[in-house]
């Protein structure tokens, strides 16, 4: 049996497709979760956009610095080998194309990698785009984090997004509760889906085609 | 004899004008020089285009200038947070207007206006709603959008060390905006943790050299 | 694990391929890396195009490099020095195609290439020859030239500390364009005075950070 | 009698018109002489194009550090309250407006302003233009140092340069070895001429119209 991921599986299956030695970015909020689930014995040197290389956990109680803070403005550490800073130095890194891979959340995604993940097209509030379009372009590999879905049950991957877009073209591989999806020249590969589904089922909750891959298999993740 | 030292942070804000852009450093409260912005209020200017990262939270700092009516516009990458109350309310009564700018183009169009670029090409935002209007062009098979200088008369700042001559160190992650807005802005004005003697800030250490700075106060106020 | 750390200076120059462009730090002598440099000819790789601020002094560095008949191109400020004799004989045999760049400007390209900029306007050089056939165009009054990025294959700088991470401090005005081209090229290769543990360099004090170098390599050789 | 000044007089007139905190830049060659007689009095910080705010003398014999130079690479020391910053920011402070001064010699000037001083017509050298234009754009005012005629007796000063530009309407002040000469909306203004001449003579030595400022006087510096 291998039934739909929580968002620490989710998290968890991202973390093993990054390599020792990489440098990454993990979007606020759901990505965020990926560093808790990097593989021993990788050495992984974590990017915020807000001036910090090699971020490391959140400090125990009553070690916060508020000096000391990630993306999500929340209190954080600093590993040996770390360095702090500017913003214009730390989005050179983000556009200049010097980080690995970023682990961005969405509200859509396209099947040509389109990524919607700032604006709904309904707006009370006050829209906020923060880093979302810089690392949306600047990274060499844009890994969606995503549940597969909306709480409605709508699909989230589509033919096109509706709702203004963050990048175009900007996303290279899809980690959703349900499948692990390639974008790539010729549309979207599943490389892995869980085995409670056939790959039929996962099409019927996909408003854009899905081929399997050649190599497709089961997406199997731990109890976490 | 150069002593760009202010005795007190009333005296360090005299002289900004009704109308000014004013740079303002930080993200969220890391860096933000939430005793500068405080004493705006009492300073007295207003019309006031702030650009910042964030909007302000809670009722200090930002929030605290923004509540007094001061600010008219705000240009920044991403205007709520948990605690931005004010700005939401102040935005829904159409009260201040918004600029929305993404944080690398943000950070990337002040460098811009402090090292005499008159416009730069980059590929963030090209395809968005944010470059609605702008000009685009494709390098090398990238689509690219024209971004212009963004300019201050006036840049708020916290840093960590100062000298006389003004040169500037920060704190951990609080250097953020701090180094681009200085050189950005005709007036900058840095709040700083503690005053030293020249020489005790080693020529290597400086992250903000003295040409960009022009006042430096004591958060506290006394030298 | 990361570990940059090369243990002699032929294993760091691997793989540098004939035709590269070879960013080259230095002004003058101070940065300049002078043994990367002396290295590359038992390296071969030939054809090169090379980017620095000079075109070699003497008989060693760049100028024996440039004898040894490696560098087909040099981009540079200033070529001539009181004893760029190599260059100037080359130069005049026809043997080596020169660009001439304004200084500011080129170091604003090879930022420009490492930030991920498509082009900027600058003033700088705007009614010369040396703005002849670049696109042009009035900002706010003033005529401003576009210049694109200016990409390394490869850049070969000098520097004072590093870790295994590949983080960097430069001592001195040596540091001048090394930070630069360590962001401005696929392949960085640092030549150090100390390679020191993880966490010795202090995070504030880190010039170049990790990302922006591939491989370290202490002068001398042993790690 | 005030006659012809020797280099060090230029220097030292040029140094006069420095005030308190400024921050200046000296060109590579004459220009280097105005460090020797800054008044006494004011605190002046120099930049050098290759990293360095704040630089000192020349140092002691055997107290030479080969990675401590100036733009001309010739060994200097840095002042309690220096700085050392990468080229790219350098220039940012040079093209960004942030020197109130720089001095560089000049093949030319033209009645605009326009500065000649990197390339002649006749170049069996190769050119370099090192960071002569980025400094002549960028400063917010450009004195010229230079003699006032060629070698030869030919005017430096002209309607218009023949040699190729440095910068188009960048020079603010012009100091001669036989005047002080404002660059003006309205053409060249002589402040100061030596005494040993007639403005009649000046301007027969000087290929642009030129008229007296005002307040014009003689130019008088002391023996050196």
């Amino acid at each position: 049996m291998s039934s739909k991921l929580t968002r620490s599986q989710i998290a968890w299956r991202i973390a093993q497709d990054i390599d020792d030695g990489s440098f990454v970015n993990l979007g606020i909020g759901m990505p965020e979760l990926v560093a808790n689930y990097l593989p021993d014995g990788r050495e992984i040197i974590i990017h915020s956009e807000n001036g910090l290389l090699g971020m490391g956990p959140v400090p125990e109680d009553g070690q916060e610095d508020g000096d000391l803070i990630n993306a999500g403005k929340k209190p954080v550490t600093l590993l040996d080998g770390g360095s702090y800073f500017s913003h214009t130095d730390s989005f050179a890194m983000v556009r200049g194309g010097h980080l690995d891979i970023c682990v961005l959340g969405a509200f859509q995604i396209s099947q040509t990698g389109d990524l919607a993940n700032w604006a709904t097209l309904n707006n009370t509030n006050p829209p906020g785009v923060g880093g979302a379009m810089d690392l949306a372009v600047g990274a060499r590999q844009v890994f969606v984090m995503t549940e597969h879905c909306t709480k409605s049950g709508e699909p989230k991957i589509l033919e096109q997004c509706t709702y203004p877009l963050t990048g175009a073209n900007s996303v290279s591989r899809i980690y959703t509760d349900l499948a692990v999806i390639d974008v790539t020249g010729s549309g979207l590969e599943v490389c892995e889906w869980i085995g409670d589904m056939t790959f039929d089922d996962l099409q019927a909750m996909t408003a854009a085609p899905l081929s399997p891959a050649s190599d497709a298999k089961q997406l199997t993740v731990p109890e976490l | 004899m150069i002593d760009k030292r202010f005795a007190s942070i009333e005296k360090a804000l005299a002289g900004i004008q009704d109308g000014s852009v004013i740079l303002v450093g930080g993200f969220g409260n890391a860096g933000s020089p939430i005793p500068l912005l405080e004493a705006l209020i009492d300073q007295g200017a207003t019309d006031l285009t702030i650009v910042s990262n964030n909007a302000g939270e809670g009722d200090f700092g930002l929030a605290a200038l923004m509540k007094a009516g001061r600010i008219s516009k705000i240009i920044c990458s991403y205007p709520r947070s948990s605690g931005s109350v004010i700005f939401e309310e102040l935005y829904g009564q159409g009260k201040i207007d918004l600029e929305v700018v993404p944080q690398g183009t943000l950070s990337e169009r002040m460098r811009a206006a402090g090292a005499g670029i008159g416009g730069f090409y980059t590929p963030t935002s090209a395809g968005t709603l944010l470059a609605k209007g702008k000009e685009t062009r494709e390098i090398e098979g990238k689509l690219h959008v024209l971004e212009l200088p963004l300019k201050g008369d006036v840049a708020l700042i916290k840093a960590d060390l100062a000298d006389r001559w003004g040169n500037l160190t920060y704190n951990k992650s609080a250097r953020n905006f701090g180094p681009t807005m200085a050189m950005a802005a005709d007036l900058t004005i840095a709040q700083v943790r503690q005053i030293v003697d020249l020489g005790e800030i080693s020529p290597e250490l400086v992250v903000t050299p003295s040409i960009f700075v022009d006042r430096v106060v004591k958060e506290g106020g006394q030298t």
